[in-house]
């Protein structure tokens, strides 16, 4: 199978005026609005995504609609594509900033044979990268955290210095999968990063239905690893909350259980429908949490971003978004072969 | 009587049996507002309450195990799996557990439970939304496995199974949820565990099927008797324990059988019924057993090319019967 | 199947001396005397067990010894032979004292058909008792703790006022299993208690291979139910917490996570050899903390256990012990249509 | 060349491919210091120390899925589960990660790790200490399945296993484990993952077995050819990908096949070769497909009258082939 396509694609070399300040909350203005951009991009795809399926020209889309500041805060702290990542299908974001490009993503979507993830053979926003070592998203919620418990017992065994990075959401933590992951990120002190994106439902239940806790970091106790809860909304406030975790996990000193408390700003899938669980009042009070807007409004008022400087961003997600949509729709299915296998390999 | 679909039907019978026995309750995955991912408890939560309906946490496990637990406690716990692919990680419960504790009490624990599951592909589900698990269950004794293919049978074995001492592991073919439609009577009736059904009577040859398979079987014999090809069709219904005398009584009248499932073919289902005609019913042999069934690859691939070549469907089928029939 | 058969065993009247001390550390004489005798006794019977190992008359015993003082503690606070109790394979001395025969018990061990637990069927050490609401031990570890939130979920939602104790060894406690029934236990307040009998080991891995905390209690937090950790080798501290977690259980005001520290006085199973992984130094010093000779001298040094009513115990205890083996050791085999079934309940 | 048992065989092959390749190492319950509870990893803590033969927490799930994890990464992991019983817990991980993660990464992911377990019953171990599991997993495509039956085989075919670049789950007949003794050559070989073995040729019948089963066939055959049956018997081996060309020769060659397994008969390993042989090998066919197999109960009983009662052995084969043989 392929690679990752990057034909078409722009790169994000950035053009900041002189004048504007070139730093904020501690951080350059370069990596912040890298940092927009990666958000921004992440949201147009996601929204073209559900526009294609209302369209009924995809069979079925999950977003990552208001987790986008938490994934691009985390994934810039990574060494992106380098870091090992197990994402989980809210991860949009997050695999764009890691390496999958935009027309990689719409080829999952439209399951076509240049699909890198899978061929087609996987539901859309089921990622992964060989190159970029971006690890295969399954349905199973959870599975992956113990597996990256093992990609991190390697990393170690083997001496290497790359920590790994895994996601899930809240209501996953209660699988075993989780609970049996982070006993081994305690006792072996691994360079692990758990990621829970708490966005307070598990499709229809909400948390306190699903736990008797407030904080999901309250279960680190339990592990011996540290826990930490950030605001997910904030895109600067967490890097550096990871960037801090990532450090100590790459300096061997173990493990953390990371949250990002976040918004699920959209139905759990397309194949959802909230209203019998959401209020309207309450999609009203979570569209004011958006973390996009709020970003943009905040470097704006900083100076670090202009008006003009936005509306080229947007030209240039969309830009890229059409490309990626057009492309892949127009690209061929696998064959009906490649079905077939091969099943194991060589 | 009326005409309903195979999930209405299902629900009808939860619905009755929560208000027929108080020991019935629901528990799983969005049961309770959200009435299911497939809205098998549509409305079930409002009528009666948080007690009845439980929201779970996202742990298909402790379902189960929380299920046995309030079996052997009393209760008839009806668990929704969200997806038979996702009943995996409660393998061990189910297995070790649910199916092995009448057993190894020497009978004096009990375990009424039923697990429903929304099984099969051709839905779009990729590998992950698409599986047939019933071989791997109906290997365990003690465990009962039931797959309804219309909506009658689905209300009455659904209601069968939440009154049978045992746990019954309930599949539904999820692709027929809404496309399978047929009479369903109001009110109480069951159909019991246990018998297959001839649901066609035919001379040529036999097919055995479940769940969706039978209903596309039974547009591929409508098809091929057009054609003056006679299809007896079974469909099993009950997989474990199975009906022995009726797939064994068809085989003798035909001597020729074809088995279809969408399962991988290689230790599917269909394994077994070809093993016990090739045993038990080999003086009447007058051809190759021959299986119909998924390809051996690791799911159903989700593009949709990928997809149809994977799933058996009404032509697949009727090939085959035209296979079979000329041999 | 049979019920319980109490056939030759004598109860437990006790005749304390006029002159003796009514009470001890807040408890009455009468059941601490209970509770020494329970211990005893099952202590009688361990050994039993382990002799007839050596004689090669049975083919396996998996032993308590070390863990009698806990689970007597624990035993006492609950209303014995009401409440549910969803044993482990360790609970030799608690399943006695909740209506389990010293005979019950040896049927078991010989895998005689009048073995109430299994007619046979089950490896000895795997108990149950439907009159006494035992419920049924399974081998794969830490399956009964779920199973036991479904027991306590039952309760409460039938509006009963009987409590769930389950038992599991703190390397069990790393299953999956029991994330997930802390979680439940957490949600609905579930009248519950999950007894963590830490004895240091699982089979020969020491806890800190095992996790990386000191309390298998600290994991209470993580699901938002009480954590306790009494030492298991006092049985009157271990019922007093006991007495205290069922209450408040019982009361409908939640589940408690209640470790018992004690020790492992035998390897693992009369399978095991644990001069690998323990020293003899290590084996010394165990001994010493052997509970048993510890309760009989406090008592003593109380004057509410004399010489002679020590004597007295043991003497009837050996008699009941005799009497089981010789009556099991006689008892007839299972008839082979008993392995058949019946697999399905009518 | 020196004759070894099953267990020195296996511990051999793991000793050489652990100096021979550092990215193998070993985790699971009790394998460092205390060797294994049978011993199978006995003097590997001493000799490669705490990095390579790591104690696992008592949780299987996790250490099929940090091995599945570890594989990813570039190393090879074996892991030991304790009894192939105690492997349910980790079903899921193994069936829906583990053997999937190849196909569903199209072929960018690969997943090389051996899953080792003793299964199988006969030695006093009750339900849960006695389960045969090839069956179930047998029935997953991407899991190589593959069963030993004597010590040259083990060693070899073990270190095939740690060579692929698949899942391998690797059973071993822990009743063997010291009563199966055979000629182990010192130093590096395999046996190939695939083909089966014609272990004694004949002309009357063919007996198909794998591992413990296996040992007893040899056994049978070697009791019944004194009175003038020719037994051909083949060892399985590998259950999965099986070879069924070796499988489907050997009938045409007798026209008579018995299948002899421990695991429960309905829906065991024999269904499937039943169902080939009836299928692919209908015009051979001489007589019924036998199968000789574990009754279905849930699980092999404790008390020894009980388990004798389950427990296909020598004279339960024997008695089966001289009934074929006279078909
Ligand atoms: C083992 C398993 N059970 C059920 C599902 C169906 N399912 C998919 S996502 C989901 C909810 C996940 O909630 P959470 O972990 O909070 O993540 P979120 O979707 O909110 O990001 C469920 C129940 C699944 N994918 N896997
Ligand atoms: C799921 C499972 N895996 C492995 C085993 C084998 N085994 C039996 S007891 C035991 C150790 C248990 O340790 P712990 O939980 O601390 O209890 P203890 O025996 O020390 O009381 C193991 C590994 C098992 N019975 N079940
Ligand atoms: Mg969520
Ligand atoms: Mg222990």
């Amino acid at each position: 199978m392929r690679g990752s396509i990057s034909q078409g694609e722009t790169s994000m070399v950035m053009t900041v005026a002189e004048t504007a300040p070139r730093t904020l909350d501690g951080l350059p203005a370069e990596l912040l609005l890298d940092m927009y951009y990666a958000m921004l991009r992440a949201r147009r795809l996601d929204e073209r995504c559900w526009l294609l399926h209302r369209q009924g020209k995809i069979a079925f889309h999950i977003s990552g609609m208001g987790h986008e500041a938490a994934q691009i805060g985390i994934a810039f702290a990574m060494r992106r594509g380098e870091d090992h990542f197990l994402p989980y299908y809210r991860d949009l974001a997050m695999v764009l900033a890691c390496g999958l490009t935009s027309l990689d993503v719409m080829l999952g979507v439209f399951g076509k044979k240049d699909d890198p993830s899978s061929g087609g053979r996987q539901m859309p926003e089921h990622f992964s990268l060989r190159s970029k070592n971006i690890y295969s998203v399954s349905s199973p919620v959870a599975t992956q955290v113990p597996q990256a418990a093992g990609v991190a017992l390697a990393e170690k065994l083997k001496g290497g210095d790359r920590v790994a990075v895994t996601c899930l959401g809240e209501g996953s933590t209660n699988q075993g999968d989780f609970h049996e992951a982070l006993t081994w990120a305690g006792v072996h002190q691994l360079p692990l990063i758990v990621v829970v994106e708490n966005n307070g439902y598990a499709i229809s239940v909400p948390m306190v239905q699903e736990m008797a806790i407030l904080h999901v970091s309250d279960r680190a106790g339990a592990y011996g690893v540290r826990g930490v809860t950030v605001d997910g909304l904030d895109p600067i406030a967490t890097y550096k909350a990871a960037k801090e975790s990532i450090d100590i996990a790459r300096a061997g000193r173990g493990a953390t259980l990371f949250e990002v408390r976040v918004v699920r700003l959209t139905p759990h899938s397309s194949d959802d429908d909230d209203t019998t669980y959401r209020s309207k009042e309450d999609k009203v009070t979570l569209k004011a949490s958006d973390p996009l807007p709020k970003f943009r409004e905040h470097l704006m008022q900083a100076g670090i971003l202009t008006d003009q400087q936005d509306t080229e961003f947007g030209a240039k997600a969309m830009a890229e978004v059409d490309y990626a949509h057009q492309t892949a729709e127009a690209a061929p299915y696998p064959d009906v072969e490649w079905g077939a296998g091969p099943v194991y390999a060589p | 009587m009326s005409e309903k679909t195979l999930i209405e039907a299902i629900r009808e019978a939860m619905d009755e049996e929560l208000a027929r026995n108080s020991e019935v309750f629901i528990t799983g995955e969005d049961v309770g507002p959200r009435g299911g991912v497939f809205r098998a408890t549509l409305g079930l939560f409002a009528k009666y309450g948080p007690t009845r309906i439980i929201d779970s946490p996202l742990a298909e496990l402790s379902i189960v195990a929380v299920g046995i637990g309030a079996a052997m406690n009393g209760l008839r716990p009806i668990c929704e799996i969200q997806f038979a692919d996702f009943i995996q990680p409660a393998y061990n419960q189910i297995v070790n557990e649910a199916a092995r504790i009448y057993y190894r009490t020497g009978g004096t624990f009990t375990v009424p439970m039923v697990i429903r599951a929304p099984y099969g592909g051709g839905i779009g589900g990729g590998l992950y939304h698409s599986q047939s698990i019933e071989a791997t269950y109906s290997h365990v004794p003690g465990l009962k496995v039931v797959i309804p293919s219309n909506p009658y049978d689905a209300k009455g074995l659904l209601k069968s199974a939440i009154r049978d001492n045992n746990p019954v592991l309930f599949l539904e073919a999820k692709k027929g949820y809404r496309l399978i439609k047929g009479e369903v009577p109001e009110g109480d009736y069951t159909v019991p565990i246990g018998p297959a059904n001839v649901t066609r009577e035919g001379t040529d040859l036999t097919v055995y099927a479940y769940g969706m398979m039978h209903f596309y079987c039974q547009q591929a014999a409508e098809e091929v008797g057009k054609e003056g090809i006679s299809v007896e069709l079974v469909d099993l219904r009950t997989l474990n324990p199975l009906d022995k005398d009726t797939v064994l009584n068809s085989f003798k009248k035909t001597g020729k059988a074809l088995i279809v499932y969408e399962d991988n073919r290689f230790l599917g289902y269909g394994a077994e019924i070809a093993a016990i005609l090739a045993d038990e019913g080999f003086n009447y042999m007058d051809a190759p057993i021959m299986r119909l069934a998924g390809p051996d690859v690791p799911g159903v691939p989700y593009s949709h090319p990928l997809q149809d070549w994977f799933m058996p469907g009404p032509k697949k089928i009727a090939d085959a019967m035209r296979k079979l029939a000329a041999y």
